[in-house]
């Protein structure tokens, strides 16, 4: 949260490179782990609570900044609080009223935004201290950053649980998602360790752990690229 | 009030209070408009969510009042620790039926099911509504994943012995899952004392409506 | 809830001793003088001793060459007569190999005294007379602390000294000065004993011996009839027996405190090279010159313990012993426990030599290290009742302070614990490192502090010259200025 | 030839024991092999299969990993591997298939051990971890325990036959398997049955304890093994405080519930003879690695291990608890390690000097 | 007897950290020192218990009464919040060395899902205001319980050479996972 | 339905007051912490750090805009006593510079006095007209005389390695 000092806004690609995945709410900043890991028993779940996240993120991100004038520390806390708490109780009322199936399944989870930690974290680093056009911009970088993390852990231990990908997704997420299903291994009783809880930890440790592998594969192509210019200079 | 935007203003304990009420305020008024337009349909969905739980187990065709308005909780020692749920099904005044909403212990922590039975105490169906038991080994127990659930059907204490309520394993009449035998015999056993306590409750039931008919006729001769 | 009662003894090992390969042997007392001697100035714990000679003097054998340094330092005599040809840095019979300035004596051949003073009984002397002799003798701990011996006797006459304890139990393998020492001057170590008694006036002595020696022991015993209360008693054998902690808890049942030392429970321990030293000293008033060394280990032609004068080239002490007969793995001053790999062959035999060893690579029994696998081996084998992997995986990442809660405080590094160690971690060389490192970070901290006080009294003095020039320059006085600062420099 | 060469500069001790890593772990292989050959000959081929495939995964990721790791592959030698498969195959079900052997040894060494940076870096168990893993990952196949076919007897399978169940080209055939006697009595209890009708009819205490019992390899002969892990004893490479600790509390928790009620609870005798409780005591919770380094943080460590295994066992989900049992003390070992420091010499328990200071000054 | 094993319950069956997926930032966030963690967890026993009691009051006298069970979420996160910060404020000025193995930590606990979700969870599962603190507590002594062994196992694990690939988060998440398979043993207990 | 916004408002205003209330009453002194750090450093003011003095230097490492290991007179004591104050990870940091000492070359020196009025932690003796020579023990190695020597004949350079300081190096393996 080194930007949290920087007055200046950063740039766009800034923002969406830090929020897909250099400094991605997850697994940058280890932060949201709870429903990251609580809900992501399948690839569907995981989807739908990226887009209540990502929701959530967008709208008080937007409030935030633009009340951020007024607002003064004794009550900073407090105040966004109840921001994003109102915020999210009216997603979780949309969720309720228009996507019953998926409410019923993630449960506890959607009023569990309000204390995402990855929401209030963003709220003070970024949107409190930012315009609004960049606070939108992160707030959404943020949540599809969120949101892919959460879709590739529940494919993770969806595919290593019961051999399917985004089971059930014309259910919970409407008729319009029916082209998602897919098994991927046929007939295959599944490795029930990884939907169980210890699963959720490991896939995201070893997600990380790849994330770490790209990075460093990466920085030393770069780095033979730089080398190989120097060479022909 | 709270556009003040001089400084000194701000450290002013006035201001602080105001700032977070009026955010409250505001809010509030949002959650209000937000609740009126949808607190019809969560409780119309809570409601479906009921009565089509219900029509898995009871054909809609069998009754015409409103179970579920009718439903009252007992609380029967002998058979069930958690109080249960009773949805009478009554076709104009008969007795059509009855739908049980019980809570037994399964394996990974409460189970949670709806049975029907027809007026003669035979099962119209069983449906788990809930458990923990777990996913993957006990989970056949849902409808969606495996059949087992509708080897009740038709069951009753008088077709089926005291010794066959139980699972294979246990010398008994049904399937048991392999690797998850309490999960099944949890289940067997809660639906045995729901036939169980059904019969107790519709005696106490026909008694007393028929010394309520007999007290009306009293009083009516 | 589970405090156990203070044991005998606790950890510990028992390392092969090898001590038969000398320990039947006597002590050859003959050596041929070495042509060249070299003393270096620091052969003792605590500052280097100032050289009373120089270079082109000739000196007699025994004649003071250094004085000691200080309050905490020893005076150093030539073991023989010849002329001052250097002083100057030698490679020190250090693992460092960093150079230490040595008087280096030609010998001349003749080995000629100086004039012996002749002695009273030392018994009808003055306990501090005693140990003025003591002192001017230029006697060390002979049992591998180099602590100067008079500062310790003079320490322990502060204390109420109800125990009097004469190491003899030389716990290191290979090693066997002591246990001959014992069995071929036994009389000259029990009458060395009284003398220190009398001098720090203890209620009783014991000499503790380990009980592989049975030799000495009797040797000892024998001696000591004559003489009620010192009692000679043997010790089990097990390393470190010989380290002063532990045989004071094997023979009084007591621990010295963490932080105190032995005198603080009435304690005073002397190594018996010690005492044969100071024997030497009281009776025949000849100081420190040379003292016994075991040659010993596997690439050792002929291993013998050596009457060794100080400052002989290590080289000339293993010629004697008919020299090697394969390249050592390890060449080493000291035991194989606690010793110190020397540089070079040519260093010279010091206060401190208990022994010179030449071992083979299956003796050392040396591996590249392999990662812990917390067997806990260590920490059943530490004397102390550290934790030494603990210990060793803390000072790994440098985290000092964490080393020292598992005990590094405590540490004797008397390398049982690596000893023991199934992965052949070199557990003590990460405590010699830690401890080094935090001394230098004590060392800086408090030169951090005292360049904070030198800056703020700088600065105190530069304001009150920038206040006392004002005032001159309102007094109108032009001069004054320059002399001021003059007397200010003259100050400091 | 000269040392420093190999071994460059370095401080004292230049001796050393004849201990090493290698030597240790042979020496508790050694100690198992009674017991193994004994578990193949009541087995026969089958579980000779699951033995030596559980081992040789186990190797084969442990050279894979060192090699990922740079490490130099020969480190294999130190055997810590082949032990921690031999423990995991002790621990497994004798007839497991193929699939579920490879990813025992495989899970065990990489997970369970190389992800901390292999040899003695690891938290827990590794072999316990993996049988957990599997445990929970495919309860049934972990859970299928076969009655004893001696080799040589007329329902031994034969060669194919074992080869067909291994690839699980056939399956076991039918009647082979039934419960262990835990697993028994966990659903006697929570079927509401009575625990001493089924002991008093179908489980025989000495048959337990030498062995004629079904389970795992390592938990069949309970005297086997004992005597392996005297040998151990004897032989200085485990210490007694953690065995005799977790076998104490055991018989003390199972002895007091028993007294409580004869009905519900099993005798402390069938606790102590059967599910691996001496494989455990003896093999498992004294792995270096992952047990406290004090003599009073084993004694507290071997407590917790009976203790939980108790639990777990009377009022737990699994009738087999070892494996849960050590892997939770394993957890609090680096606490107990941290708070159970010996007391070091001249210091009391809390790491403060002791004042026994006596002398006092003259003048 | 009942209050008993739902506080068993709470602590080592149905563990609020390994099981339910509540609390996990303060988990990977403040366990890689043991006094951290043990200050988080008196922290978050305080606030919780406190939450726990303040919630039910405020469900039971507030909502339910007025039939806005609607402005629950918002109601319990305020007060949970307002609460926490005039603590920390307080505890800072009267005890700074408190306030030093403390109160750093209040308010990182604000948005620690545990206490909302605990709070929820009263809720949902219609508990007594006996029941409600019982779960409060047991909730964050299963935390702390976590908290602590955790720290302990990072502690170890800090020393470890870990391949670099895996050193830090993920092999403190792969621990976290293992530990929460060893607490399925306990799973079935109730 | 609107008693909801009249109960919810007047909780945040009562809260908010409290708020406001508790801020004011307990309200506590900026930053202790700057001149904790300020104490802890040498205070020589010698900018080897790169700050202009030991309490630009403090701020700096407080804000986190100074690494912990900037000031080489305080060397590793220093450096990791901050670190835990700070709680910075001492391994993400690079190697500290090494803290210098002074030498004057006798043979070069002309007693001019300027070193002596440069140092700050009065390190140089000499008077004036004779050879200056350097307190090891006092020198935080700031360079000041070796800049304003007119002769050049100052040098700094790392403590050099004697028996007394010497100590065995961290073990390679294992
Ligand atoms: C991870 C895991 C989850 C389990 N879940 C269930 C379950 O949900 N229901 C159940 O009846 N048994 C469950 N079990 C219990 C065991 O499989 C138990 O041994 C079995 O139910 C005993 O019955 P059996 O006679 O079929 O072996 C589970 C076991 C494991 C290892
Ligand atoms: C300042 C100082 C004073 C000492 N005073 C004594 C003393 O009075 N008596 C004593 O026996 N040792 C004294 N020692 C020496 C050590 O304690 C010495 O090493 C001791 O004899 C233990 O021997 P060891 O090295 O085998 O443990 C002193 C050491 C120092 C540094
Ligand atoms: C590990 C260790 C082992 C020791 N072994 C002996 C020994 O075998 N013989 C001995 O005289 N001193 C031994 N010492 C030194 C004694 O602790 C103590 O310093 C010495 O006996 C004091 O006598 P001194 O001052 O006369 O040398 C050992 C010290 C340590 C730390
Ligand atoms: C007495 C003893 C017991 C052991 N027990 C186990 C064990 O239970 N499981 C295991 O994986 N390795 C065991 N090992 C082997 C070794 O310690 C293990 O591979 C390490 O845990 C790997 O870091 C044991 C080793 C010894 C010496
Ligand atoms: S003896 Fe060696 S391997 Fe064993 S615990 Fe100690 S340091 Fe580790
Ligand atoms: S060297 Fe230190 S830690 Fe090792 S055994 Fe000796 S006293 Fe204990
Ligand atoms: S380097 Fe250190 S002593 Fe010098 S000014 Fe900077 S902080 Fe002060
Ligand atoms: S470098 Fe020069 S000016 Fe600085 S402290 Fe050392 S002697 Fe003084
Ligand atoms: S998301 Fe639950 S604590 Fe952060």
């Amino acid at each position: 949260m080194s930007e949290a000092s920087t007055p200046k806004p950063p740039s766009y690609s800034t923002i969406f490179r830090d929020g897909l995945w250099d400094n991605n709410v997850a697994m940058g900043q280890m932060l949201g782990l709870c429903p990251l890991l609580a809900v992501t028993t399948s690839a569907t779940n995981g989807l739908g609570m990226g887009i209540a996240t990502l929701a959530v993120l967008l709208l008080t991100n937007t409030l935030v900044s633009i009340i951020r004038g007024i607002v003064t520390p004794q009550v900073r806390i407090p105040v966004f609080i109840v921001l994003i708490a109102s915020v999210v109780t009216l997603v979780d009322m949309a969720i309720n009223a228009w996507m019953h199936e998926l409410y019923k399944v993630l449960g506890l989870f959607i009023a569990l935004i309000v204390t995402n930690c990855a929401i209030f974290g963003r709220v003070e680093a970024f949107a409190s201290k930012q315009p609004i056009l960049p606070a939108m911009a992160d707030a959404f970088a943020m949540g599809i950053g969120f949101t892919w993390v959460l879709v590739a852990i529940g494919a993770m231990r969806e595919i290593l649980g019961s051999g399917t990908l985004f089971a059930h997704a014309s259910l919970l997420l409407g008729e319009s998602f029916t082209w998602l299903e897919m098994t991927v291994i046929p007939d295959f009783s599944g490795i029930l360790l990884s939907i169980l809880p210890p699963g959720a930890f490991m896939a995201l440790g070893f997600l990380i752990a790849i994330k770490r592998l790209i990075d460093r594969w990466a920085k030393a192509r770069q780095e033979r690229a730089a080398m190989a210019g120097l060479v022909t200079e | 009030m709270a556009t003040v935007l001089n400084p000194t203003y701000r450290t002013r304990l006035g201001y602080q209070a105001a700032l977070l009420g009026g955010m409250c305020y505001l809010m509030s008024m949002l959650l209000i408009g937000g609740n009126t337009a949808t607190h019809e349909l969560i409780d119309e969905h809570v409601l479906n969510d009921k009565l089509a739980l219900l029509a898995q187990v009871m054909p809609a065709s069998m009754y015409d009042n409103d179970p579920i308005a009718d439903s009252q909780l007992i609380t029967d020692s002998e058979h069930f620790k958690a109080p249960i749920e009773v949805l009478p099904a009554r076709m104009g005044n008969e007795f059509a039926g009855v739908a049980l909403n019980i809570t037994v212990q399964g394996w990974g922590g409460p189970l949670n099911f709806i049975m029907a039975m027809d007026a003669g105490g035979e099962i119209l169906g069983v449906r788990v509504i809930t458990h923990k038991e777990t996913p993957g080994l006990a989970d056949k127990i849902e409808l969606d994943k495996d059949d087992w659930i509708t080897s009740f059907d038709g069951k009753s204490l008088a077709n089926t012995s005291h010794i066959q309520w139980a699972v294979k394993k246990d010398n008994g009449e049904f399937d048991q899952f392999t690797g998850a035998t309490i999960t099944p015999r949890a289940v067997v056993s809660g639906v045995y004392r729901g036939l169980q306590f059904y019969q107790q409750w519709h005696q106490q039931q026909s008694t007393a409506q028929s010394t309520a008919v007999a007290k009306a006729e009293e009083s009516g001769s | 809830m589970f405090s156990l009662p203070i044991r005998g003894s606790r950890g510990g090992v028992h390392p092969e001793t090898k001590k038969d390969l000398t320990a039947e042997r006597s002590i050859l007392t003959q050596l041929p003088l070495p042509k060249k001697i070299y003393l270096p100035l620091s052969q003792h714990a605590g500052v280097e001793s100032r050289p009373q000679v120089q270079v082109g003097d000739k000196v007699l054998k025994g004649q003071l060459v250094a004085r000691s340094g200080g309050s905490l330092s020893a005076n150093l005599h030539a073991p023989t007569s010849g002329t001052v040809v250097a002083i100057e840095p030698i490679v020190a019979p250090h693992p460092s190999g960093l150079p230490a300035v040595a008087i280096v004596i030609e010998s001349d051949g003749e080995d000629q005294w100086m004039e012996l003073p002749t002695l009273d009984d030392p018994l009808a002397l003055s306990p501090d007379e005693l140990a003025d002799r003591v002192e001017e003798a230029g006697i060390v701990g002979m049992g591998g602390a180099i602590f100067p011996a008079a500062v310790k006797l003079r320490q322990g006459r502060r204390f109420e000294i109800k125990t009097l304890i004469i190491n003899g139990s030389e716990c290191e393998p290979y090693l066997t000065c002591d246990d001959r020492l014992m069995q071929e001057r036994a009389e000259a170590i029990i009458d060395g004993t009284r003398m220190i008694r009398h001098i720090i006036e203890a209620y009783e002595v014991i000499i503790a011996i380990e009980d592989n020696k049975p030799d000495a022991t009797a040797a000892l015993r024998k001696a000591a009839a004559g003489h009620g209360m010192i009692e000679v008693r043997n010790v089990p054998t097990q390393y470190p027996m010989g380290s002063a902690k532990q045989l004071i808890q094997a023979v009084t049942g007591k621990e010295v405190p963490a932080g105190a030392r032995s005198n603080d429970i009435g304690v005073l321990v002397h190594n018996v090279g010690t005492v044969f030293a100071i024997h030497q000293a009281l009776r025949f008033g000849r100081p420190l010159i040379s003292r016994i060394v075991t040659v010993s280990g596997g690439c050792v032609k002929s291993p013998h313990n050596v009457e060794a004068l100080i400052g002989t080239p290590v080289r000339e002490i293993i010629q004697a012993c008919g020299g090697l007969n394969n390249t050592p793995a390890r060449l080493l001053m000291g035991g194989p426990m606690m010793g110190q790999i020397i540089p070079s062959i040519d260093s010279p035999v010091i206060k401190g030599t208990t022994g010179v060893l030449a071992l083979t690579k299956q003796e050392v029994n040396e591996h590249v290290p392999s990662p812990c696998i917390r067997c806990s081996r260590c920490v059943d084998a530490c004397p102390m009742g550290l934790v030494p992997l603990e210990m060793a995986k803390h000072s790994k990442v440098d985290d000092f302070d964490n080393a020292q809660e598992y005990g590094l405080r405590d540490c004797i590094l008397c390398g049982s614990c690596a000893y023991v160690c199934p992965s052949h971690i070199p557990l003590v060389q990460f405590f010699e490192y830690a401890k080094g490192e935090m001394k230098e970070r004590r060392n800086s901290e408090s030169k951090s502090e005292y360049t904070k006080r030198l800056t703020e009294q700088r600065n105190e003095r530069v304001e009150r010259e920038k206040a006392a020039k004002l005032a001159a320059k309102k007094a109108k006085k032009k001069k004054t200025s320059r002399k001021a600062e003059s007397e200010e420099s003259a100050e400091s | 030839m000269n040392a420093h060469n190999e071994v460059a500069h370095r401080a004292a001790p230049y001796a050393h024991d004849r201990s090493s890593v290698n030597r240790i772990m042979l020496q508790v292989c050694l100690a198992l092999t009674p017991a193994t050959l004994y578990g193949f000959y009541l087995f026969g081929i089958p579980a000779l299969l699951t033995f030596l495939s559980i081992c040789l995964a186990a190797i084969a990721t442990e050279a894979l990993c060192l090699w990922l790791q740079g490490q130099s592959i020969t480190r294999v030698q130190d055997a810590s591997a082949l032990l921690t498969g031999w423990l995991l195959a002790m621990s497994m079900p004798p007839w497991s298939p193929w699939w579920l052997c490879l990813g025992a040894g495989f899970f065990a060494i990489a997970i369970g051990k190389h992800i901390y940076g292999g040899i003695g870096q690891n938290v827990f168990n590794p072999a316990m971890l993996a049988r957990v893993a599997l445990l929970i990952s495919f309860p049934v196949h972990m859970t299928t325990w076969v009655h004893i076919h001696p080799l040589g007897s007329e329902s031994a399978p034969g060669l194919f036959q074992s080869l067909g169940i291994f690839l699980q080209l056939q399956p076991i055939p039918d009647g082979y398997t039934g419960a262990t006697l835990l697993g028994a009595a966990k659903a006697a209890a929570n079927g509401g049955g009575s625990i001493a009708e089924l002991v008093a009819t179908d489980y025989s205490l000495a048959q337990a304890f030498v062995g004629q019992t079904m389970g795992s390899l390592g938990e069949t002969s309970e005297l086997l093994v004992l005597a392996g892990g005297l040998w151990l004893l004897k032989n200085r490479v485990i210490s007694w405080h953690i065995p005799v600790a977790m076998l104490v509390s055991t018989l003390l928790l199972a002895g007091l519930f028993y007294m409580v009620s004869h009905e519900q609870y099993l005798s402390p005798w069938y606790h102590l003879t059967s599910g691996g409780v001496m494989l455990g005591a003896f093999f498992i919770a004294t792995d270096y690695v992952t047990s406290p380094s004090s003599a009073t943080g084993k004694l507290i460590f071997g407590a917790g291990c009976g203790a939980v295994m108790y639990v777990i066992r009377a009022w737990g989900g699994f009738p087999e608890a070892v494996g849960f049992a050590v892997l939770f003390m394993n957890a609090l070992t680096p606490l107990i390690d941290r708070i159970l420091k010996p007391r070091a010499y001249g210091r009391d328990h809390r790491g403060n000097p002791i004042k026994n200071v006596s002398a006092r000054k003259v003048s | 007897m009942d209050y008993l094993l739902l506080f068993i319950s709470t602590v080592l069956v149905n563990n609020i950290v390994l099981v339910k997926f509540l609390g996990l930032c303060p988990l990977m966030g403040v366990s890689n020192n043991l006094s951290a963690a043990f200050g988080m967890g008196l922290a978050t026993t305080f606030v919780l218990t406190l939450s726990a009691l303040a919630s039910w009051i405020i469900e039971h006298l507030l909502l339910v009464p007025l039939n806005i069970e609607f402005l629950r979420i918002l109601s319990f996160i305020l007060i949970i919040a307002a609460v926490v910060q005039f603590t920390e404020a307080v505890v800072r000025k009267t005890s700074p060395l408190l306030h030093k193995n403390l109160g750093v930590f209040l308010p990182l606990i604000t948005t620690n899902c545990a206490v909302l979700g605990v709070a929820l969870l009263n809720v949902r599962e219609e508990y007594s205001l006996v029941q409600s603190l019982v779960f409060g507590m047991g909730s964050a002594l299963g935390f702390s319980i976590v908290m602590v062994i955790f720290a302990g196992l990072r502690e170890r694990i800090a020393l470890a050479n870990v391949p670099e690939t895996f050193a830090g988060t993920p092999v403190s998440l792969i621990t976290a996972g293992l530990l929460s398979l060893v607490f399925m043993g306990f799973s079935g207990m109730i | 339905m609107f008693v909801a916004t009249l109960v919810l408002t007047a909780l945040g205003l009562l809260l908010g007051w409290l708020l406001g209330l508790a801020a004011k009453v307990f309200a506590v002194e900026e930053n202790p912490i700057v001149n904790e750090v300020e104490a802890l450093l040498p205070g020589s003011q010698c900018g080897q750090c790169g700050f202009p003095g030991c309490s630009a230097a403090a701020e700096a490492m407080v804000e986190g805009t100074a690494a912990v290991n900037c000031c080489p007179p305080g060397g590793r004591a220093l450096t990791e006593t901050l670190a835990e104050l700070l709680n910075v990870d001492l391994n993400s940091l690079g190697d500290a510079p090494v803290p210098q000492l002074a030498t004057i070359d006798d043979t070069l020196c002309t007693g001019c006095t300027k070193c002596y009025k440069a140092c700050p932690t009065d390190a140089i003796v000499g008077a004036t007209r004779q050879i200056h020579a350097v307190i090891s023990k006092a020198c935080t190695g700031c360079s000041k005389c070796k800049d304003v020597c007119p002769e050049d004949c100052i040098s700094l350079n790392p403590e050099p390695v004697t028996l007394n300081n010497w100590h065995w190096t961290k073990p390679e393996a294992a």
